[in-house]
């Protein structure tokens, strides 16, 4: 039996590695980031359900530690691919995590006691900070710290401080760990495979609204992105679930969401997130849920409630939460400098108009775009997605024989469309990996 | 005196069927008076109850009480046997589970009083008198003169072991010579299941040893509700299957099915399976399984349902003070006992 | 121990099947509705599984009102036909409830889908209500003081 | 079984709990209940570390049962399940106090919802209590599937399914397989419906495992995962594959009807071929309308016509059912739109196949006799409820086809003004640049809101008057033809479809996934698999995609040759079991029947026909039949422990 290499453990490289282990293929998973979970592990809850996202991810990520056929090599980027079907050469660079994640427990001792503690936190998109050694989430699969050596005062010192100390410095966390996991001297690693086959499960990255400097982000403070704002209305984000804002720590009482941020726009991509009108819809209940006196408004081009329940969601923001829904394109947001309230400038399609109003908060429903810069000899989309060869006739099929493709990379798209490719495609991979069976080797 | 196992046998509501089964033993009677000496027994000889009370605790072996509790001298004597003896045998469906006079729990006492006294038609009473507690009896021929006080009745009748911790129990109304000759074998040798359970009958239901088992078609699912006083059942063809509810599947065996072989479906009267918590919620719920038709058919179903006037009847003939709901909610207390007994 | 004389809490003891009704109540969960906290639920995976022998435990035990739950008919039943089976059932348990003198109030047999959270709510709010009017069921049941 | 030490775990839930359930108090409460060894509390029950402290403490202590108080045992059963069968315990010796959905999350006043979160424990110890450890088992499965829909979802289904090995039963109930997209013109502006779906065609020829029935619905299906019994009904063809399409029969034929591939553009006979690459390539009679007047088979000359043929029930045993029956498009009424009233005025599916080449048209646009000069294309017609008919979902392929055909036409007929009347243009993902490329090609849309357009009826022609949104006024546009972009409904025959598969259907009607998000081509009945537009609009991309996956689900599921079957089904005590047979008649999976062992009547359960309902066991008199991880002890225990009461057994 051969094996599959999985890029990306997003929710559908996940499900592609627990429907090709379930028949008994070897598995490598391979994710840049040190756990499993992709984008879908920020969020707080999923349309149109309002299903806790955590609560459903949780169990399929763990279940990826039951099987003994599942390897999984986080904190890592594929670097080259070679061969062809049935036996790829795979080159991958395994980043040092300067901790021996065979000793680690996750139990979280070093991450209390290291002494830098002003990292922004990645996990809740920089609005809370974290240490220098950390574990990406409670959830977290694996469940392993990681040094952050840029930030580490081991590893990397300030200049001045380095100047005065006779030996190394800090070494806290070595001190501290009850496995003695850490282990400072870790250099990065190639790690080279051969697969039968490949699944690129990378998703998707958010669009950067700092390209838009009209909008403000980064320069006003209450203006965030719909990541951000997830992250602000989870349990588990920067601040337990309360929204408050970056400025001033109130709660705000009049929300705005921006659609089609940086989507469905000549100057930055054409197509449409798909993703985003029933997010931002979502989050609009959220907050109603969590502050019961607060108004929001989204300002949209076209709503796109396509999907199964989606109208029916819409229709209940509308009648039951009394969101509002503005179609008008925003031109620009300024901040009133007393206040740090956002001025909104945007035309109103109903009348054609110039007009303005002003919020405590902005929110930012921002584009998706691909994570397709792969060494990977794929061919890709005018947009950059990677191009389906066939999709009628050989769906979730690459220009490249045996090579699939799943999820966002492919084309925007949502949890249930990810989740159906990513079986598609484990099943053909399977195929390929049953066909051919090479023998599989880890050099280092 | 004698070294003999003494037993005392008691009635409290009891309609003096389970006194005859004893009789029914026939020859095997000499055997349980040779094995046995008998302290106490109100239906045939003349002990009284100081008799029992001047006996020391735990000296009488086996004290067998048929009927429910349904004075408070009922309520006394038990109490009084249960410190006596060393075995308490709930004896015969009233004194188990309440029986047939326990279906008066659906009622409050006054409206028993005067359904009894007043308004059955086999009662003749134009002036309509009523129990009092205290009468004076006076035959001044016989030179009589006596005050009787009748004992206080409670509001509800309630199987003896809600008064008294029970042993074992015989099963029937009343229980058959075999039965009751099974336990008493048991009694005697020693080899007895564990407390609190049934003695002398089977282990499964009367099914189990029903003749008319086999007959049953593959899917026991029935149309509508027959009761006997309306049709005749089909010899040799399971009751249940042709409609009549029949109480065998949800009743202990160990009567040999003596009334299906002679066309008539059981009531009952072996009472509730171990393992089984409610008697009737069991029965409702294969009558309700067995009843052939979807919810749409609410007619059919309802029909069917009605065609059984009474259900409780039916359900709890002789189980329902024993029951999860053991008598009609809202029971008041009665005139009787506030007029009458000044309480 | 409150002050003033608190109101009477009733309370309903529910089977709910696993597939529509215990669904409904989780997603009442999911979807952060509200309603009075006087429901214990007991998860069984099919209305046909209710024994009536239960809802006269839970009676006796001291409960005010009692729900069985499942899927619509007719074609709902993840067993094609359970809630068939307790819609007879419990046709008949009315009877019973209805000759002890128990108001038909107290038992409601529902049919909620996995999809009417709201439904279930209406339920649970609907059935409080009642109970409340009518009084706690346990005094009802005693004779003797 | 030994004394049970039990052990009790209340998950915060980060706030989802903590925030509403004072969890201390819980596990103070928790401690005292009886049997109770340890009682814990941790932020994240789920997370590793939380199952960790699981594992550990049922080695350090012993413990023998588990309580987990924490979400739905929807959702984490089987994590937790996972983890105490990791420590060594059988991993059925677990209770879940569902303490969110089930309180934190639907109660607000802290107190109280602490007072119940507690009473919910104490449900579950009681339970726990009782529980016992149960063994799954294992049986064979067939690899063999039954398609059910010949549309390019169950296609797609079947021609993976061969791929994999399996032998593959595709079942369409009208005389060819191809379904709806083999009719629509266009299905993206390179690529026409026919053509994608003859290629997929061809490749079922080639295929020796697929087995293709037409004609044929399936009318039973008993059995379980891996080893279903379906019983298919073939209607008669009349027609044998001698047939070689020369078309005389149709021409002596003297019934005409309207031809529903043609969505009643044209008309056809009651023998017919239903399009040019239909499959398998032979004529068919319409039994519903023939006359039996046997001109057509006089006229035969190769014998193919047999209108003696009678209907044929076909017994198959396969391991999986692939529902992808699909869907109707909507029907509008009479007058909606002034639908049925004028004769330029046609559906989205009428306008596709007037652009089909093989059309009554042979693809030209014409309409009423001639090209129209101004065509309008109303959206959202039956979805969204714009209409009192009007479903409120979105139906969500038809902008995209919309557009895609209003290009076509400016394509083509570049004189033509084609207006787009919609609501909210929904081109969602890469479908937006077929927006932006139809604003190029000067198709003029038109937005509506709560305020429909109406549709005109004049001596003058037709016209449309719409509230036009971003002016903000009415206009009044002259039109030659109206296009009714008319969304999906549930197939017809759902209903028969839910009788004899047993899934079930969603509040919009559809037939209903085991998850929304992670499980959307799974039906809740293990073995049974669900593709296309049966379980909601979808378009063709993502029909064929869901074929994919739910084939490559039931491959994986019975790829090994075997299943493993849950053991929470019926048992029979046999000590007590009287042979009653009631639970024989109330099983509706008839795994129940009598036996007899040693001259005792005993009932037997068929452990993997038993599909674990428990009716049997509410039915059985004699408390025999019990319904294991739900007995009765185990129910009434819960029951009591409401009240605070215990259960002795």
């Amino acid at each position: 039996m051969s094996s599959v290499l999985i890029i990306g453990g997003g929710v559908a490289g996940i499900q592609a590695a627990l429907d090709l282990a379930e028949q008994g293929i070897e598995v490598y998973l391979v994710d840049k980031a040190p756990s499993v979970g992709g984008k879908m592990a920020y969020l707080d809850k999923t349309f149109p359900t309002l299903d806790c996202a955590l609560c459903i991810l949780a169990p399929k990520m763990a279940a990826l530690l039951r099987y003994p056929n599942i390897k999984l090599i986080m904190n890592s980027e594929v670097q080259d691919v070679s061969g062809r079907a049935g036996n790829f050469k795979v080159k991958i660079l395994k980043k040092p995590t300067y901790v021996d994640w065979s000793k680690c427990n996750g139990c979280a001792v070093c991450t209390e006691k290291c002494p830098v503690k002003d990292v922004p936190n990645e996990y809740n998109m920089g609005l809370s900070n974290r240490r220098a050694i950390y574990i990406m989430f409670p959830q977290a699969v694996p469940k392993r710290a990681i040094i952050d050596a840029e930030h580490c005062m081991r590893l990397n010192p300030p200049p001045k401080a380095k100047e005065k100390a006779k030996g190394p410095l800090c070494g806290v966390c070595q001190r501290v760990c009850p496995t003695k996991a850490i282990d400072y001297e870790q250099k990065p690693e190639i790690i080279e495979l051969n697969v039968a086959s490949l699944i690129i499960a990378t998703g998707m990255e958010l669009y950067d609204p700092r390209n838009m400097p009209e909008l403000g982000y980064g320069k006003h403070q209450n203006v965030y992105t719909n990541l951000e704002f997830e992250r602000l209305v989870s349990a588990t984000g920067p601040t337990n679930g309360e929204i408050v804002r970056k400025s001033d720590g109130k709660h705000p009482k009049k929300i705005a969401w921006i659609q089609c941020v940086g989507s469905r726009d000549i100057r930055f991509n054409h197509y449409c997130s798909a993703y985003c009108c029933m997010a931002a819809t979502k989050q609009a209940i959220l907050a109603k849920e969590h502050l019961s006196d607060v108004q929001c408004t989204i300002y949209y081009m076209d709503i796109r409630a396509f999907g199964k329940g989606f109208n029916e969601f819409l229709e209940r923001a509308k009648k039951e939460f009394g969101i509002n829904y503005i179609r008008g394109k925003v031109v620009r947001i300024d901040e009133i400098p007393e206040t740090k309230n956002l001025k909104i400038i945007y035309e109103d399609t109903a009348e054609s108009y110039l007009k303005m109003d002003e919020y405590d908060m902005v929110v930012l429903s921002v584009a998706i775009t691909p994570n397709s810069k792969l060494p990977v000899p794929v061919e890709l989309t005018e947009d950059g997605f990677i191009k389906m060869k066939d999709p009628y006739l050989d769906p979730v099929s690459t220009s490249a024989e045996g090579i699939f493709v799943v999820g966002a990379v492919a084309g925007a798209k949502d949890i249930p469309d990810s989740v159906t490719e990513a079986s598609a495609a484990a099943a053909r991979a399977a195929l390929i990996a049953k066909r051919f069976s090479c023998p599989t080797e880890v050099v280092k | 005196m004698s070294e003999k196992p003494k037993v005392a046998w008691y009635w409290c509501a009891s309609c003096g069927g389970c006194e005859e089964s004893f009789v029914d033993l026939a020859e095997r009677l000499l055997k349980v008076f040779e094995t046995f000496d008998i302290v106490f027994c109100p239906v045939a000889m003349d002990f009284k109850r100081e008799d029992v009370e001047k006996l020391p605790d735990g000296s009488i072996a086996v004290s067998l009480i048929n009927g429910g509790i349904r004075m408070k001298e009922h309520e006394e004597m038990v109490k009084l046997l249960r410190k006596k003896s060393n075995i308490v045998i709930a004896y015969g469906a009233c004194s188990a589970w309440g029986g047939v006079p326990g279906l008066a729990n659906l009622y409050n006492l006054d409206e028993i009083v005067e359904r009894k006294y007043l308004e059955i038609p086999t009662i003749e009473n134009p002036k309509e008198i009523l129990p009092t507690k205290k009468t004076i009896v006076n035959i001044p021929e016989a030179k009589i003169k006596a005050e009787l006080e009748l004992p206080e009745p409670l509001p509800t009748l309630l199987p003896i072991d809600k008064v008294i911790d029970v042993d074992y129990y015989i099963p029937g109304c009343p229980p058959t010579p075999d039965v009751f000759w099974n336990a008493l074998q048991a009694l005697l040798t020693g080899n007895l299941p564990p407390k609190g359970t049934v003695i002398g009958a089977l282990q499964r239901s009367l099914c189990d040893e029903c003749l008319l088992n086999e007959t049953k078609p593959e899917k026991l699912l029935v149309k509508e509700f027959k009761r006997v006083e309306k049709a005749i059942p089909e010899p040799n063809k399971c009751l249940l299957a042709q409609g009549f509810l029949c109480m065998g599947p949800v009743t202990r065996g160990g009567c040999t099915a003596l009334c299906i072989k002679a066309n008539m479906p059981c009531t009952g009267c072996f009472g509730i399976l171990d393992g089984v918590v409610d008697y009737g919620g069991k029965a409702i719920s294969y009558f309700g399984s067995i009843l052939d038709y979807s919810p749409m058919e609410e007619k059919e179903i309802k029909k069917a349902f009605e065609s059984i006037p009474d259900w409780i009847g039916t359900i709890y003939r002789y189980s329902l003070p024993s029951a999860k709901l053991s008598h009609r909610a809202g029971l008041k207390r009665s005139k009787l006992m506030k007029e009458v007994f000044e309480i | 121990m409150a002050e003033q004389k608190s109101e009477f809490e009733p309370k309903i003891v529910v089977y709910a099947c696993n597939w529509c009704t215990y669904a409904a109540t989780d997603l009442a969960g999911t979807s952060r509705m509200s309603y009075p906290p006087n429901v214990r639920i007991i998860r069984v995976m099919c209305s046909g599984r209710v024994d009536p022998q239960l809802v006269l435990q839970a009676f006796a035990d001291g409960a005010d009102g009692v729900i069985v739950a499942g899927c619509h008919p007719p074609a709902d039943c993840h067993y094609i036909e359970g809630n068939y089976k307790a819609y007879r059932r419990f046709e008949l348990f009315r009877k019973l409830l209805g000759a002890m003198g128990i108001e038909q109030e107290r038992f409601r047999l529902e049919w909620i889908s996995a999809a009417e959270a709201s439904r279930w709510v209406q339920v649970v709010n609907e059935m409080v209500a009642q109970l409340k009017k009518l009084g706690p069921l346990k005094p009802n049941m005693e004779v003797r003081e | 079984m030994s004394e049970p030490r039990i052990g009790v775990y209340v998950c915060h839930c980060g706030f989802n709990i903590a925030g509403t359930v004072d969890v201390k108090k819980v596990v103070e409460f928790a401690k005292n209940l009886p049997n109770v060894v340890v009682a814990k509390e941790y932020v994240f029950m789920c997370s590793e570390p939380g199952q960790d402290l699981i594992k550990e403490d049922i080695k350090a202590n012993n413990l023998n049962r588990i309580v987990v108080a924490a979400c739905s045992p929807s959702l984490h059963e089987v994590t937790f399940r996972t983890a105490i069968k990791e420590a060594g315990l059988n991993k059925y010796l677990l209770e879940m106090a569902n303490i969110r959905e089930h309180c934190s999350w639907v109660h607000h006043d802290k107190e109280k919802a602490t007072e119940k979160a507690k009473e919910i424990v104490r449900m579950a110890v009681a339970k726990a209590r009782y529980l016992e450890p149960l063994e799954e088992l294992e049986v064979g499965a067939e690899t063999s599937a039954l398609v059910l829909g010949g549309g390019i979802a169950g296609i797609r289904a079947a021609l993976e399914l061969a791929n994999y090995g399996f032998h593959v039963y595709l079942v369409e109930k009208s005389p060819t397989i191809g379904g709806k997209a083999a009719l629509i013109g266009y299905i993206d502006p390179q690529t026409k419906g026919a053509e994608v779906v003859s290629k997929m065609i061809d490749k079922i020829k080639e295929c020796p495992r697929i087995q293709v029935l037409t004609n044929a619905e399936l009318i039973q299906l008993g059995g379980f995962v891996g080893n279903y019994n379906a019983k298919i009904r073939i209607n008669p063809r009349f027609v044998n594959e001698r047939c070689t399409l020369c078309g005389e029969c149709e021409e002596v034929c003297p019934v005409e009807v309207a031809n529903e591939y043609n969505f009643g553009l044209s008309r056809r006979k009651a023998i017919f071929l239903p399009f040019a690459n239909a499959y398998p390539p032979y004529y068919a009679i319409d039994y519903r309308v023939c006359v039996k007047c046997g001109e057509c088979e006089k006229v035969c000359r190769f014998r193919a016509i047999n209108l003696k043929e009678e209907a044929k029930i076909l017994e198959l045993k396969v391991g999986t059912l692939i529902v992808a029956t699909g869907y109707d498009p909507y029907r509008p009424f009479k007058g909606e739109y002034g639908y049925g009233l004028h004769p330029n005025i046609l559906t989205l599916f009428q306008l596709e196949r007037l652009l089909d080449p093989d059309s009554p048209t042979k693809g030209e646009l014409i309409i009423g006799g001639k090209i129209p000069k101004n065509i309008a294309f109303i959206q959202c017609v039956g979805s969204r409820n714009t209409t009192p008919g009007a479903k409120e979902y979105c139906s969500r392929m038809c902008c995209t086809t919309a557009i895609n055909s209003a290009i076509k036409i400016k394509e083509r007929y570049p004189n033509t003004n084609v207006y787009i009347l919609y609501k909210d243009i929904m081109t969602y993902g890469s479908d937006e640049t077929l927006y932006e490329e139809a604003g190029k090609k000067l198709v003029n849309f038109i937005k509506f809101e709560e305020k429909i357009p109406k549709v005109l009826i004049t001596p003058e022609g037709l016209f449309i008057e719409v509230f036009e949104y971003t002016i903000q006024e009415n206009i009044r546009i002259p039109v030659d033809a109206i296009v009714l972009s008319i969304g999906m409904l549930p197939p017809r025959d759902i209903e028969e479809l839910i009788a004899v598969t047993r899934v079930s259907c969603g509040g919009e009607g559809f037939v209903r996934e085991a998850h929304l998000k992670l499980a959307p081509v799974e039906a809740p009945t293990k073995g049974i698999f669900l593709a296309g537009c049966i379980t909601g609009p979808k378009n063709i991309l993502e029909s064929i995609r869901m074929g994919s996956a739910a084939a490559a689900k039931a491959m994986a599921l019975l790829s090994k040759g075997k299943i493993t079957i849950e053991p929470m089904i019926a048992q029979v005590n046999e000590e007590k079991c009287s042979g009653c047979a009631i639970c024989v008649g109330v099983c509706p999976y008839s795994a129940i029947s009598i036996k007899t062992v040693n001259g005792d009547r005993i009932a037997h359960v068929e452990k993997a026909l038993c599909m674990g309902c428990g009716t049997c066991s509410a039915a059985c008199p004699s408390g025999a039949m019990q319904h294991l991880g739900f007995k009765d002890l185990q129910l009434l225990a819960q029951t009591r422990a409401v009240f605070g009461g215990e259960v002795h057994g």
